[in-house]
Order: C-alpha cells, then structure tokens, then sequence
C-alpha cells in the first residue's frame, strides 16, 4: 500500500520532503539542547541584537542570547507542546467521540451540546483563563490548545464511530453475541484509527500554529524559555533593527509546518483506498 | 453502421491490454450484447467508442471504429462532440450517481437539445414531457422541476433513458442498464428501451453479465473474457449451445433447480416460530417534531423447521432484510412474537440475549463490509470461539483449521486481511465465521447478489452442502428468484411488509397462487429453465 | 424556511446559554481584578472594595450572572468598566471593522482559490496543477501573523506604499480606508486562500470520478460546459462548508492581524477587555461571537441546498 | 530657532483610548488628554516646583492654613462663559463628595492629615481653601496630574447633577472636537484661549497653542507605533523605550529624554520566610548591579538609584545613592552566613511592561551568578496586580508610576504591612519620619528627614530600587517647540510644524 501510494510522482515528493522536516524536527527537540552553542538563557549583553557572526551564528537577540541556541530550544518546545497537545486532545476526543457515536440517545445530544458551545467559544480566552487558573506554563497551553482542538476530534470520530456502526461487521459481532463494549473496542475503535491519523497529522500543524499565534500574543510559552512563537513576539520591536530575528522563527514555523503539511497530505493519501 | 476492428485499450502507452483486439459489427436496429463476467473489459470498450476512457486508458493507435464512415478514433474533440449525444447515445451502470444531483431532471433533459438540435424553448419543453409521459412517470410537468433524489432507482434510470432518446441518436449504448434495480423493475426499463429504440431504428449495444436477460432481448452477442473477444454469435445459439469452454462456464453458472425436490418439506419441529410481527421505523427526530414512521414488516406469521431452508423473496424494499434482522435480534419488532424453541427472543443487550442469540448466525449481503477490515482471516473465524468458555486457544485453532477445510479455504489464507482476498473468498470466510460454533439458525441475507456469477454458484452450492452436513435451519433472503429455486426448500414471498404467499418451492415456482408471485416469476426471466434444464420445449416459444 | 431559521436559532440556545455561563464562570476565576487595573499602584486599602462596590462585584456570583443574562434577554449587554461605553454599541461597531475585513478576504480568497483548485483538479497532475498545490500547500503553512510582519516590513517600511496601522472606516473616505484593508486584507486572502484552494481541488477531484460527469461528456457537452454545468455546484458545496468555518473562525480568531495592523476590530476588543478584565465587554464580546458562529453555520445550511438540493434545508 | 507658525495637525500616540471626560473614570492617558482642555488653578514646572496656571498667583496666610487664588485674566471656558470662582467651587463640591468616588478623595478629606475645611469665593477671581493644617504639599497635590483636579465648566454636568457623557467643555488653549471610540481623540485650537504672561514650563506658564488641530491616536501595540512614527503616521511618540533610541535617531527622529519619576524597583516580600532574613536580603542588595541594569535597560540614559528621591528632583544629592556596593563575593558569604540552601526564589514579572519583564531577565541572571536559586514567573499584568495588592509574592519586577514628590513616594511604599499588604516597608520609625516630611514646609528640613529615611532604607533593605525610567519621546522632524519633563504627561501647546 505504501508503495503504491509512493508511486504517484508528487506524493513521493511530499513523503520524503514531509519525513525529512519532521523527522528534523523531532531530532532538533530531542538533542538541540546538545548541539546548541550556548544555553538559549545566556546573557550576552555587548551582543544584543547583533547579526549573524562567528560568535552567534544566526546573531543574538534583545539580550544577546544565541539565537539558533534558542531556535534549536524552541523546536523542542513547539514539538513537545503539538505532541503532548495532540495526544490529549486525541484521548478525550475520542473517548467522547466514541461513546457520543456508539451510544447515540441523550448521551448523544449531551456530548454534541457541550462540544458545539466549545466550538463556538474563541480558544484565546480559553487559554487565558486556563493560563491563569494553571499557571502559565506549558502545561497551560497544552490543556487550553488541548481543549480548544478537543472538539473537532469528538466530532471526527463521532463521525467515522456512526459510519462504522452501520457497517455489517458490528452487526455481525453484536449477532455472534459480543458485548457491546467488546463491539466497541474490537471492531469498532481500530478502524477510527485511518481517520484519527490523518486528522492528528493535520492537528500536529495546527497546533505548532496556535501556539505561535498565542505566543505572539502574549499569551503562550512564558519567557523566557524560547519558543518560535515568543521569540517573534518579543522581537517585534526590533523589526526594523535587527529583522532576523523576526524572519528566521518565521521561516522555522513555515518550514515545519510546510513539512508537516506534506506528510499529512502523504499520510491521507497512504490511508486513503481510493489512491 | 458502427464497425469495431481489432480494438485494443491499454493502461498507458505501454500498459496492461485491457481489451485486446476485440472486433464487431452492429447494424442499425440491431441489438448486440457484450457479456462476459466483472473485470472483462465491457464497459471500458463501450466507452471507448465515445472517446470516455479514464485517465491512464488508452485506445491502442491499431484500433479502429467507424461509425457512419468517421474514424472514432482519430476524429477532432470537436467534431466528436457533435456525435456524442446527438448520434450515439450512452446510458450508464448506476442510476445512482448517473444524474447530477444539482440541476433539475428538465434541465438535464433540455441540455442535449438544446446542444445539439438548437430547438426553443417551448418545443424543448413539450418534447421532455411527451417523452415523460411516454416512460409513465406520473404528473410530469413536476418532475421536470424536481431534482433525481426525488426518484426511484428505476424511475431515474427510466429519465437517463428517457433524456438519452429524446435526441433520438443512431446508436444507444447501454452500459449494464438494470444492474442496480430489482427483476421488476429491470424488465419495466429494459421493455422501454426496446420499445423506444425500435420506433427509431436505433442500434443498441447492451453489456451485460445477466445471461438470461440477454438471452430474452438480444440477438447477437460478444462473450468477453479478460479483455478478448472469446466467442461471438447469434445468442440463442452461443447460449444454447455454447462453444468455448468459458462460456460454457458462464452458462454453466446459471442457478438451477437443485435435483430431488424440496428436502424436509414435512419433517423437523419448529425452530422458529413468528407470529404477528410489526416492524417500525421510528422517524427521524427533528427538534420538534418527527417524521412519519416507516413501517417496514406489517403483521407476519411464519414458522420455520429444524434443518429447512426457507427463501425469503420480494421486491426491494419490501422488508426482507428487515424480518431477517428482527429474528437475529438486530432490530426490535414493534409488536408481535418471535420464538426460538418456544422461548421468546429477548431483546436489547442482556446476556441473556447474547448468549441465545450465539444460536443463531447472519450472513450479511457484502462480505466485504461484513468483515471488520483490520482483522486477520484467523482471528474473523476465531471470534465467535472465543465467547465459548470451554474453548482455550489450541482447540480454537483446531476448530478454524477445520472450518477452513469445510468451506473450502486454503489454510494459508488464515493471516490475510479480507480485502486480499477475492469476493467469494471473502464470502466463505463470513460463512465460516457465522458455522464456527454451530449454530441451529441461519440467516443469509442475501448472501450472493454482490458476486459474479460462477463465484455465486460455488457459494450456493457451498450453502446447501454445509448445510446437510450440520442440520442448521436457514432464511435465505434474496431477490434473485435463480438462487432461490436453487437453495429453498419452501418459499415465502414478501410484498409491502406481507407475507403473500408460502409453499413448497416446487408448488410456488411452478403453480403460483397469488398474482403478484407471478408477477415476480414473470419478470425473472428465468432463462436457467429454458436451456439449464434442457426444458427444450419452452426455447422456441419465448424467441 | 422562516420556521427553519427560527428552530435552528432555538437549538442554538443551549449553547449560548452554556458559553455565557462558562465564560461568566471562567473570567471570575481568572486572577484580576478591574477595579485594581483601574487603580494600578495608586490603590491603597479600601479603596478597592469600594471600587468594586461600586462596579457591583461585590454580590453573589450567582446573582451577578442572572442580572446580567436578565438584561442581555432585554438587549442590554451592559456597559464597559473601562470606560463606561454601552457594550453592545461598541461590539456592533467594532465587529463592523473586523466583518469588512474578514469578509473581504474571504470573498476574495474563495474567488481566487476556488477556480484555481477547480482547474488544478480537472487538468489533475499537470503542471498547473503541481504549482497550484504547492502554492496553497507553502501558504497553509505560513502563519498569518508573520506573513503580516513581513508585508508590513516590505510595503509600509522599506517601499512606503501603504499606510502600516490604524483604520478608517468605509463610511468615511472610501478610497482611504480602502489603502488601510489593504495589507490585512491581503494578509488573510493568501492565508486562507491555501485550505480553500485545496479543498476545491479534493472535492473536485472526487466529482470528476463520478459518473453523472461522464455522462454530461458523452452528452456531447464541451470541457467548459461540464465543469461550469455539471462539475462546479457539486464540487462547490463542500467548499462552501469550509468557507464557512473560516468565516467562523476568522470572526472570532482576527485578534492576531487586528494586532499586527492595530486594527480596532473585535478581537482586538476581546484581548484588550481579557487583559482590563472588563467583564461587560469580555462576557458580551463571547456570547456576541458564539451567536455569529451559529449564524454562519445557519447561513450554511440555508444556502447548502442551493447547491445540493439533496440536503434539504 | 526659528520662529513659531500656527497650523497643521499634531498626531500624538496614546497606547488606550482614553475612559471619560469627567476626571474621575481616569487612567494615565486621559490624564494626559484632559490636560490639554482643563487647566488646574496651580501646575508643576520643569523642576517639580508648582507655577500658575488657571490661577495667576496666589497667597498663603501666614498661619499656613488659607491659600487664596486669583484666577487667571479673561479665562474662558470653550463655551465661552467666563471662568469664575463659583466654578471652582462647585468642581470641588463634586469631586469632594464621596458618592463621586474620586480617585484623590483621601489626599484631601483629612484621611492623610491634609483636610480641605471651606472654599470661600470672596469675589468672581478669588477662591480662597481653608485647611486644617499647614500643609507642605497642598499646593502639589491641586497641581497633581493624576487627581485630575481641573476646573471645568458646570456646565458639562446636566439637571440631575451627573456628568454628561463625554462632554468637555474647559477652559485650556484645544477644546474637544470628535472622540472616535476605540480610535482616535481629535482637538481643536481654542481660539479665545488668552495665554499666561510666565513662560511655559511643563504645565505651567503659558499655554499658548499653535497647531490648529491635535489628534491622539489609539495605537495599542508599541512595535505599531514606532513603525507609524517612522512611516510619518504619527508626529510624536512618547515613551519610547530607551532600547530604542538608536534606532530612532538613525531614523531621523528627534528625541528628546529627560530623567524621570517612574520608580522601577524589584519588590521584596519581607514577610516571607525566606526573605525575612535581612542578611538574605543584604545579599540579594549586594548581588545585583543596579548601575548595569540601569544602563544596560536605559541604554545608559539613566544611571541607578535606589532611593525613593529622584534625580529629577530637587532633594536630590548623591547621599541618596548609597546602597549595598555590587559584590557577588559578598553576596554568596552573606547566604552562606545565612544558611541558604538553594530555596527557590520566585521573581513575578509581566510581558505587559517590557521594563518590568526585561528586569527580571536581568535580575534573575544576576542573582543566579550570586549562587540564588532565582526563578521567573512570569504572569499576566492583571494577575501580577492582583499578588501585588495581596502581597502574594516573594520577589516582584514592579514599577512606581510617577510621584512629583520623594514624601509621595515613600507614603506608597511605607505602611503596616498587616492593614496594608501593598506597603513594602514595615517600619515605625521610617514611618514618622515620613509624617514629618508632610507637615514640614522647609526644603533644607524636608531634605534631611528624606536623608535619615535614606539611611534606614539601607540597614532595612526592604525594597531594591533600580533606576528611575527616564522620560524619552520621538517626535518627527517636523515637530518643533517639543520638550519633554520628569512627569511624561505630553503637552501639545507650545509646538508647531515646519514644512
Ligand atoms: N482507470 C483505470 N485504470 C486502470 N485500469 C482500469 C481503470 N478502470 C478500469 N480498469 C481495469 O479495466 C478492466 C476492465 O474494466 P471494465 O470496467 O471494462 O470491466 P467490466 O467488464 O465492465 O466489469 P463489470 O461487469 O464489473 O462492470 C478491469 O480489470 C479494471 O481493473
Ligand atoms: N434504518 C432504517 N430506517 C428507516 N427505514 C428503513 C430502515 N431500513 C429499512 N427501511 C425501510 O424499510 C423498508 C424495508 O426495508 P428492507 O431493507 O427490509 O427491504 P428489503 O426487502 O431487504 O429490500 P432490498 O431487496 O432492497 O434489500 C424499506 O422501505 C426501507 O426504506
Ligand atoms: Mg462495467
Ligand atoms: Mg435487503
């Protein structure tokens, strides 16, 4: 299957360039810390918002710390953030998803009502409030991101668990005299995994995405731990001044994501039986 | 008048030959069939006649088909949609998806005179509802505003046709026109179709896979068989008396009677005992209100023996699947009693149900959406086993192996996934699943009408020898009055949630009481009796 | 169809009622206290409290919520801590700056993306098709706000051809609040222009297989007449469905490019309140935002059947 | 210089829109705002001393206890009634009457020794206040910026006696044209404005006015403004950030800078039980280089100072700058002494404030290098506020705004910390000498109380006071006949345009 669906020529390209990046990314999270010049804290005050040089090699910042430093830390921040926000939102969507799909009924309506009100409620205060209550830190985001992302799941899986049910394979383990939680958990769960993969592809994105954006408005990553997101915020001021650092966090979201996106996209098509 | 030589269609330059080197003749007011079963190449050669091959598919440049003396083939787009519509017309598989859901059926039906015959508007307008008039929809002034949902699957195959042959072209290509729809209906469509294409002389070319229906209405025929044209003729001999093995096959799996009679028409106790059963489907819950529920079984009594096989036959739609359903437990009667060995099924979930219902099995209708995609082979047959107590892994593995032998499966099938596996594969497997714990009640749902025809014939024969092997009653719902000669011992006949009429097979087939039993067997064109069985006598007649 | 409209507005209410509970509950809880923001570091004891007596926050919370929802049933949304402005005056007046903005891009992304996607799709794998993918595919993946810096950077700072913040509204001036949407505007099109392009391409994609497509073509149809008859409506409905949730979304997620242009739009309203923790405005701005969620997704629905009249409305 | 010409458009940043028109409803840009159309009778120089402003002079009886104002010739409000003392009067019949909730109320109804017993208007230019008590600061407290204490038409109040909304009607050289919400504030020249003799000097003196129109707009985000002041969207930023300043000049900006009142100090919970321990907070005095941090924030502008008398004002002398000397050597003997094991020290700061996040950078680095275990929390500014009343921190990155007076700024940070969680230094003795700064009129004494607080700050070290934020505007080139003071309210009379 992964062959054939490596076969068309643009999706070989997205898979290998979508690999490449994230598989970057994920080593950049895991030994950036290692191969980073200086600690991405360091104090360099003489070098406050120098260019590139031979000391800083992407130049330092508006207290003269190691830009790729910080960009080499902030991958990991922005990677362990989308990880960890995917991974909650994947377990309680689902779990709601599942139970809003297979048991339909009031239990239903309940779930869809509150996950409707959670949709139409703007994530931005949402994150706030939760930053404020928890403490921000980025525990906060990710249940704040967690939550904000946690509705679309419910209604994915709602979606695909309600197409499933249908199918005659449920009917046939209900008909063999299956409990329906054993229904549940062995026919029904494994074959919402396709969907749920593809759309935790996408979320990965998204949320390297959202927590830029709440990072830029002030309301993410709390300095002065570096993520992508903080860095161009706070060098907002300097954009006249010293434009690298506004361009290069950019540059490093859009090319993660870019990758991401590419992978996702190969993912899809990987999983989708009409290719 | 279309003249097809050597034509061959491969998937790329240098791709796989899907068709290869196929040739034939059709004269105009003739009517040629190519038959041949899934996957032979039917539908892409028709389609390359009006230059509609999908993507990768081309016509190989050998190819030739002429058509009132222009090459096909090598004709300018433009010039090639001037005769698309206006001379040749195509009418496809599904009456489904073959209508945009967009735009109104009058609009669909104006487009290709407008096109082609630049008519105003007025006249545009009578036409289209003459011609409604013609195939008997009702109130037609309505539909020609009303959009295809609005429809039947045999009243929109009847406007595809309709809106194909109001342009009145030379040559109707009719891509398995009836696949979709029920034997009743299938006869209304295609008895429009001769009739219409008779008034103007138009040739048609029908593919099909439905020997019978070809035998009934075709007089030349093209058996095609991976791509090449294995034999060709007129059809009452090539089916009657058919020279190539492969169409001696294809004949060959035509259902027929099973020999000996109905088996066990008097004997055996009642396994199965319904009485008076209503079948509601709610409506559907809008805020406030609810629309009308639909009543799907409307009062019906019926027992079934210990070791029979009793068919459930009907329109679509009459409510067989539904009865089927409500005995295994899967839908909930409204009211009225079911039994099972004189204890009433209980519903719901309970393990009460659960356990009796391990006594009784379904076959689904698709096997492949019966058979839960991210299990292997093994663990499908084995999981019934597995609510049995007594039964640690290594008999259930022994079990399996067994199983596999008696339907008829090579054992390295077991760590498979069912979609690497063929349809009649597949189709075994769900019948091992439902056997494994053998259970004392069957339901088949239709368990052949999504396979080929020689793979059909296997399962049936699998079926019923299964079944004299372990003594399991069985409903075997289907439309297919072929199959049900051949597997039932009694039959029921199901129309609009009724029961109409129950017998033995052989009094039901052969001496239908109630008209509309007749009506069925009418439109079945049950060629299988004609030449299956050698009934000779009844050939010429129906010719 | 007004029956229709005023169901789903009654479905609707559930939610909202829940929103504003949830958010009356969660901006309590938030550490914060506008009468200590007013006061900053002048306060001294007492003189809170008194503040807050004054502002009415010093009842029962339960109280509070039901007085306040009680005059929002009688439109009366309340008036700013700040600065004494009626809410709901002021939330109409900003959500007319971000609406014009927000549609605006939008309208334009869907005509740009839309017909390019639909092209990509019917000429599938050619070379048109590749740069439109892999155009919306690098525009998916930039973030708004850093593609507003740059354009900034490039036309208002280096080239000076368009003024970089403020707002001046339609009524005005036209040709200079034009100059002003200009770069937000522009911002959100290529942004949102990468999903939309994408999605009509997929659903395009997956009405080109169907049959009706090919029996329009052996109608004798041309290409142009099968794509704008028989492929556009059907293709454009899941589309549309997507322009909605932009719609949506975009209406209460422009915080980020009202504050890159310093726009004062409504979300600007609603990060500025968040931090002035004015409760009015915060607590209107979202009950305000979750009804324009319901009422786009209504719109949807009501023009969906347009396209498939399948779905009835 | 060139001479000045009237015309044009001032465009003046103000980071939030302003909240009413009535002086009571106020933040600092209203202030700033309402400056410009109201005139209080007094109003501070350059030099933090009081000068004329709607009042043309004034005498204080020798008891010390009556002052009589003589309100300035042919003063008109913009509607052009004559400005008379009954109109001093009933401004402050309102903002005395408690229901009002004037922000000032304590400074003036005796709850902090100054108590205002009558206002008599003796003829239509005299207003004569009686107080109880002879008083250092009464005359700086009616020129306080923040208390809004201008005399505006009673006109602007409708029959019930409530203020109307938005209404503006004072007596100052712009009057208020259009209030767009949320966007801008336009003023016009006030034609019949008749200017003050006395030279202008911050907001006293002369107010004469030369552009025609003034417009504050609301930019909230700083990068947006400076980007629109480079780009010629706006003529004058105030407050920019010192890091900025290069940038600014290379720019072709003209700024102008001033050292300021705005005390930044890092807060020092002595209550906690950490810090409690003076020597730990003798160590954490001696870990931090308050001339670095002042230098390397203000970009040298400003130099440290840790005590509660600027440099701006005129108590100022160096005694004022003796603190515990930068030794980190020291710093780590003092901890061990201390027995410091490494507890964590949580510094609370916000990224609302730039200054106040940035020190905390600082600070943490610099105690970390001194052997603390130093932490940031950063919070949002409502929530930091919120642990500042409390006094639910242990170290807080905070900022004073301005006190035009070092006994205002010690009576913020001095109090019981039992009554008054956002008093810093718990101290009877620090606190008398306090009182006695208020009561007493003589300059030489005042200064040598505010000497001898000094020296008890030092042994106490219940604050670590940083620098004062020295106040910087850009304006454009164009801008002529700015000037900047202490206090950074903005004043746009006495500016003109050049081509
Ligand atoms: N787009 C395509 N690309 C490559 N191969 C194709 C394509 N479409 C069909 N084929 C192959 O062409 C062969 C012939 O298909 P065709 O649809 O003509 O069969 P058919 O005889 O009409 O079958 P059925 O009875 O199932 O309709 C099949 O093997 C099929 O897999
Ligand atoms: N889940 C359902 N909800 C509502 N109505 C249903 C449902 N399932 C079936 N029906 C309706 O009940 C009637 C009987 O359906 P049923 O599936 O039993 O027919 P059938 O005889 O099996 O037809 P076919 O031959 O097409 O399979 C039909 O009119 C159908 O529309
Ligand atoms: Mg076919
Ligand atoms: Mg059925």
């Amino acid at each position: 299957m992964i062959a054939r669906a490596l076969r068309r020529p643009g999706m070989k390209f997205n898979a290998v360039f979508g690999i490449i990046v994230t598989g970057a990314l994920i080593v950049l999270a895991v030994i950036g810390p290692w191969i980073a010049p200086y600690d991405p804290l360091k104090l360099d005050l003489p070098a406050r918002l120098s260019g590139p040089s031979a000391m800083h090699l992407l130049g330092a910042d508006e207290f003269g710390r190691d830009v790729l430093s910080r960009l080499a830390s902030g991958a990991r921040t922005s990677a362990w953030i989308a990880f960890a926000t995917v991974i909650f939102a994947l377990a309680v969507g689902t779990v709601f998803g599942v139970l809003a799909g297979f048991l339909r009924g009031w239990v239903d309506r309940i779930i869809m009502m509150v996950n409707d009100a959670f949709l139409a409620f703007p994530g931005l205060l949402l994150a706030l409030g939760l930053m404020a209550v928890i403490g921000a830190s980025r525990e906060g985001i990710i249940v704040a991101l967690g939550l904000a992302y946690m509705p679309i799941v419910v209604r994915v899986v709602r979606a695909a668990v309600m197409s499933i049910r249908e199918r005659e394979y449920v009917e046939a383990s209900r008909v063999m005299g299956n409990s329906e939680i054993i229904t549940m958990a062995r026919h029904v769960l494994p074959n919402c995994v396709a969907p749920i993969i593809v759309l935790a592809t996408t979320m990965f994105g998204w949320i390297i995405l959202s927590e830029s954006a709440l990072s830029f408005l002030g309301l993410g990553v709390p300095p002065p731990a570096p993520s992508w997101g903080n860095m161009l915020s706070t060098a907002r001021p300097y954009i006249s001044q010293a434009p690298h650092l506004i361009i290069l966090p950019g540059l490093c979201i859009s090319i993660t994501l870019l990758g991401i996106n590419m992978l996702g996209d190969a993912v899809r098509d990987w999983l989708d039986p009409k290719m | 008048m279309l003249s097809v030589r050597s034509l061959s269609i491969s998937a790329g330059p240098a791709g796989k030959r899907i068709v290869d080197e196929l040739s034939f003749d059709l004269a105009p007011g003739d009517m040629l069939a190519l038959v041949g079963e899934s996957g032979s190449g039917k539908t892409m050669a028709a389609r390359s006649i009006l230059g509609l091959l999908p993507a990768p598919l081309v016509t190989t440049p050998d190819s030739e088909i002429r058509f009132d003396g222009y090459d096909l083939t090598r004709l300018e787009p433009k010039t090639l949609r001037a005769i698309r519509g206006a001379q040749v017309g195509m009418v496809f598989q599904e009456p489904m998806v073959s209508l945009n859901p967009a735009i109104t059926i009058g609009e669909q039906m104006a487009e290709g005179l407008r096109l082609h015959r630049r008519m105003p508007r007025a006249e545009i307008r009578d036409r289209s509802l003459a011609m409604l008039e013609r195939i008997q929809i009702k109130d037609p002034g309505k539909c020609l505003v009303a959009y295809p949902h609005e429809f039947s699957g045999g009243m929109r195959q009847r406007i595809m046709l309709a809106s194909v042959m109001l342009l009145k072209p030379r040559l109707l290509i009719a891509d398995e026109p009836t696949t979709a729809l029920d034997t009743l209906v299938q006869r209304d469509v295609l008895d429009l179709m001769t009739e219409l294409t008779r008034e103007n002389r138009t040739a048609v070319l029908l593919i099909s896979h439905d020997l019978g229906m070809v035998s009934h209405y075709v007089d030349n025929v093209v058996v095609m068989r991976e791509g090449k044209a294995v034999e060709q003729g007129n059809s009452a001999e090539v089916l009657h008396s058919p020279r190539h093995e492969y169409t001696r096959r294809l004949v060959d799996a035509l259902p027929k009677r099973s020999a000996g009679g109905s088996r066990a028409a008097s004997s055996g106790d009642p396994l199965i005992e319904i009485s008076n059963v209503v079948i509601d489907y709610p409506g559907r819950r809008r805020l406030f209100t609810r629309t009308e529920p639909k009543r799907a079984v409307d009062g019906v009594g019926l027992t079934i023996r210990r070791g029979e096989t009793l068919a459930l036959v009907g329109a679509s739609g009459s409510g067989k699947t539904t009865l089927g359903r409500a005995i295994v437990g899967l839908v909930k009667p409204s009211s009225g009693t079911i039994t099972f060995l004189g204890k009433t099924i209980a519903n719901g979930r309970s393990v009460d149900a659960r356990a009796q219902r391990r006594d009784m099995q379904i076959v689904f209708q698709d096997p492949y959406s019966s058979l839960d995609p991210r299990q292997r082979i093994a663990d499908i047959v084995a999981e019934p086993l597995k609510l049995d107590a007594g039964m640690d892994g290594r008999k259930r593995t022994i079990r399996v192996d067994e199983i596999f032998d008696e339907v008829g499966l090579t054992r390295e099938l077991l760590q498979r996934f069912p979609h690497e596996l063929s349809g009649g594969q597949r189709q075994r497997v769900a019948i091992a699943r439902a056997i494994a714990r053998r259970p004392a009640f069957v339901v088949a749902d239709e368990p052949v009408s999504a396979l080929d025809m020689t793979v059909q014939k296997q399962i049936l024969l699998l079926i019923r020898s299964l079944q004299e092997r372990y003594g399991f009653a069985c409903l075997f719902v289907s439309h297919d009055l072929g199959a049900v000669e051949q597997v039932a011992d009694r039959v029921a006949v199901m129309q609009d949630g009724r029961i109409v009429e129950i017998g033995d097979r052989d009094d039901v087939f052969d001496n239908p009481q109630h008209p509309y039993t007749r009506s069925l067997l009418d439109a079945a064109m049950l060629i299988d009796r004609r030449f299956a069985d050698g009934a000779g006598a009844k050939r010429a007649a129906v010719q | 169809m007004v029956r229709f409209i005023l169901t789903r507005l009654a479905s609707a209410v559930p939610t909202l009622i829940l929103v504003s509970v949830a958010v009356f509950v969660m901006m309590r809880f938030i550490p914060g206290d506008p009468a200590a923001l007013m006061l900053g570091d002048l306060a001294k004891p007492g003189q809170v409290e008194a503040m807050r007596r004054q502002m009415g926050l010093d009842q029962p919370l339960v109280m509070q919520y039901l007085i306040w929802i009680g005059n929002v049933l009688t439109g009366d949304f309340g008036q700013s801590i700040a600065n004494g402005q009626k809410v709901l005056p002021l939330i109409l007046d900003r959500f007319a700056v971000s609406s014009v903005i927000v549609l605006l891009a939008v309208l334009v992304a869907s005509v740009i993306a839309v017909p390019a996607g639909m092209l990509a799709a019917w000429k599938q794998d050619s070379l048109s098709d590749i740069s439109v993918v892999a155009t919306s595919t690098i525009l998916l993946s930039i973030p708004s706000f850093w593609l507003g810096l740059m354009l900034m950077m490039i036309f208002g700072l280096y080239l000076g051809w368009l003024p970089i913040v403020g707002y001046v509204p339609f009524s005005r001036d036209f040709g200079h609040a034009a100059l002003y949407v200009i770069l937000p505007v522009v911002t959100l099109v290529l942004v949102e222009s990468g999903p939309i392009a994408r999605m009509a391409r997929a659903s395009t994609i997956e009405v080109s297989r169907l049959e009706y497509i090919t029996h329009a073509r052996a109608k004798g149809l041309s290409e142009g007449a099968v794509i704008w008859r028989h492929a556009f409506k059907n293709a454009f409905a899941p589309t549309l469905t997507l322009i909605g949730f932009v719609l949506g979304s975009l209406l209460s997620g422009i915080a980020v490019i009202e504050t890159v242009f310093t726009i004062p739009g409504l979300g600007r309203l609603l990060v500025d309140a968040i931090y002035a923790r004015d409760y009015p405005i915060v607590q209107g701005t979202m009950l305000f935002v979750a009804f324009i969620y319901v009422v786009v997704n209504l719109i949807v629905d009501l023009v969906y059947p347009l396209l498939d009249p399948r779905v009835t409305a | 210089q060139e001479q000045p010409k009237t015309g044009g458009t001032l465009k003046v940043r103000i980071n939030a829109d302003i909240r009413a028109t009535d002086g009571i409803n106020r933040d600092a840009n209203t202030d700033t705002v309402l400056h410009q159309i109201f005139e209080t009778l007094v109003a501070y120089r350059a030099d933090l001393t009081t000068g004329p402003a709607l009042a043309e002079s004034w005498k204080i009886s020798d008891d010390g206890k009556t002052y009589t104002f003589t309100l300035r010739d042919g003063a008109v409000f913009h509607n052009g009634d004559a400005v008379t003392s009954a109109d001093v009067k009933w401004n402050w019949t309102r903002r005395l009457d408690p229901a009002n909730q004037w922000l000032c109320i304590p400074l003036f109804n005796g709850s902090q020794g100054l108590k205002i017993e009558a206002i008599d208007t003796p003829d239509t230019r005299t207003v004569a206040f009686k107080l109880n008590a002879p008083n250092a600061l009464f005359l700086a407290q009616l020129a306080n910026v923040q208390c809004d204490s201008w005399v505006a038409s009673p006109k602007n109040a409708g029959a019930d006696g409530k203020w109307i909304a938005d209404s503006a009607i004072g007596s100052g050289p712009f009057k208020l044209k259009e209030w767009v919400k949320g966007q801008y504030i336009d003023l016009q020249r006030f034609d019949a404005y008749k200017p003050l003799k006395e030279a202008s000097s911050a907001l006293a003196g002369s107010r004469q006015a030369y552009v025609d129109d003034v417009r504050f707009m609301v930019i909230p985000d700083t990068a947006a403004a400076e980007t629109a002041l480079f780009a010629g969207e706006i003529d004058v930023l105030p407050g920019l950030e010192s890091a900025r300043v290069e940038e600014a000049k290379s720019r072709g900006m003209t700024v102008l800078s001033t050292p300021g009142l705005s005390w930044t100090a890092i807060l020092l919970q002595t209550k906690d039980p950490l810090l409690s321990n003076a020597r730990i907070r003798e160590a954490l005095a001696h870990a931090v280089d308050i001339n670095q941090i002042a230098a390397a924030r203000t970009n040298g502008v400003a130099t440290g100072d840790p005590s509660a008398v600027a440099q701006a004002s005129s108590f100022f002398d160096n005694d004022f700058l003796k603190w515990p000397e930068y030794d980190p050597a020291k710093a780590k003997a003092l901890l061990d002494e201390a027995g410091y094991k490494g507890e964590p020290i949580k510094i609370q700061t916000n990224t609302r404030y730039q200054g106040m996040y940035e020190n905390a950078v600082l600070m943490q680095a610099m105690l970390t290098a001194a052997g603390f275990n130093a932490q940031l929390e950063v919070l949002d500014w409502a929530a930091q506020l919120d642990n500042y009343l409390a006094g639910k921190f242990q170290v807080q990155s905070f900022g004073y705004s301005a006190r035009l007076d070092p006994s205002l700024m010690y009576g913020v940070i001095l109090g019981d910390k039992a009554t008054d969680p956002t008093a810093q230094w718990d101290n009877k003795e620090a606190f008398e000498l306090y009182m006695k700064s208020m009561g007493t009129t003589d300059p030489e004494q005042r200064k040598t109380l505010f000497k001898q607080l000094h020296a008890l700050m030092i042994k106490d070290v219940p604050i670590l006071g940083l620098y004062y934020e020295p106040s910087i505007d850009a304006v454009s080139p164009k801008v002529k006949g700015y000037t900047v003071w202490p206090a950074e309210n903005t004043r746009t009379w006495g500016v003109w345009k050049s081509e």
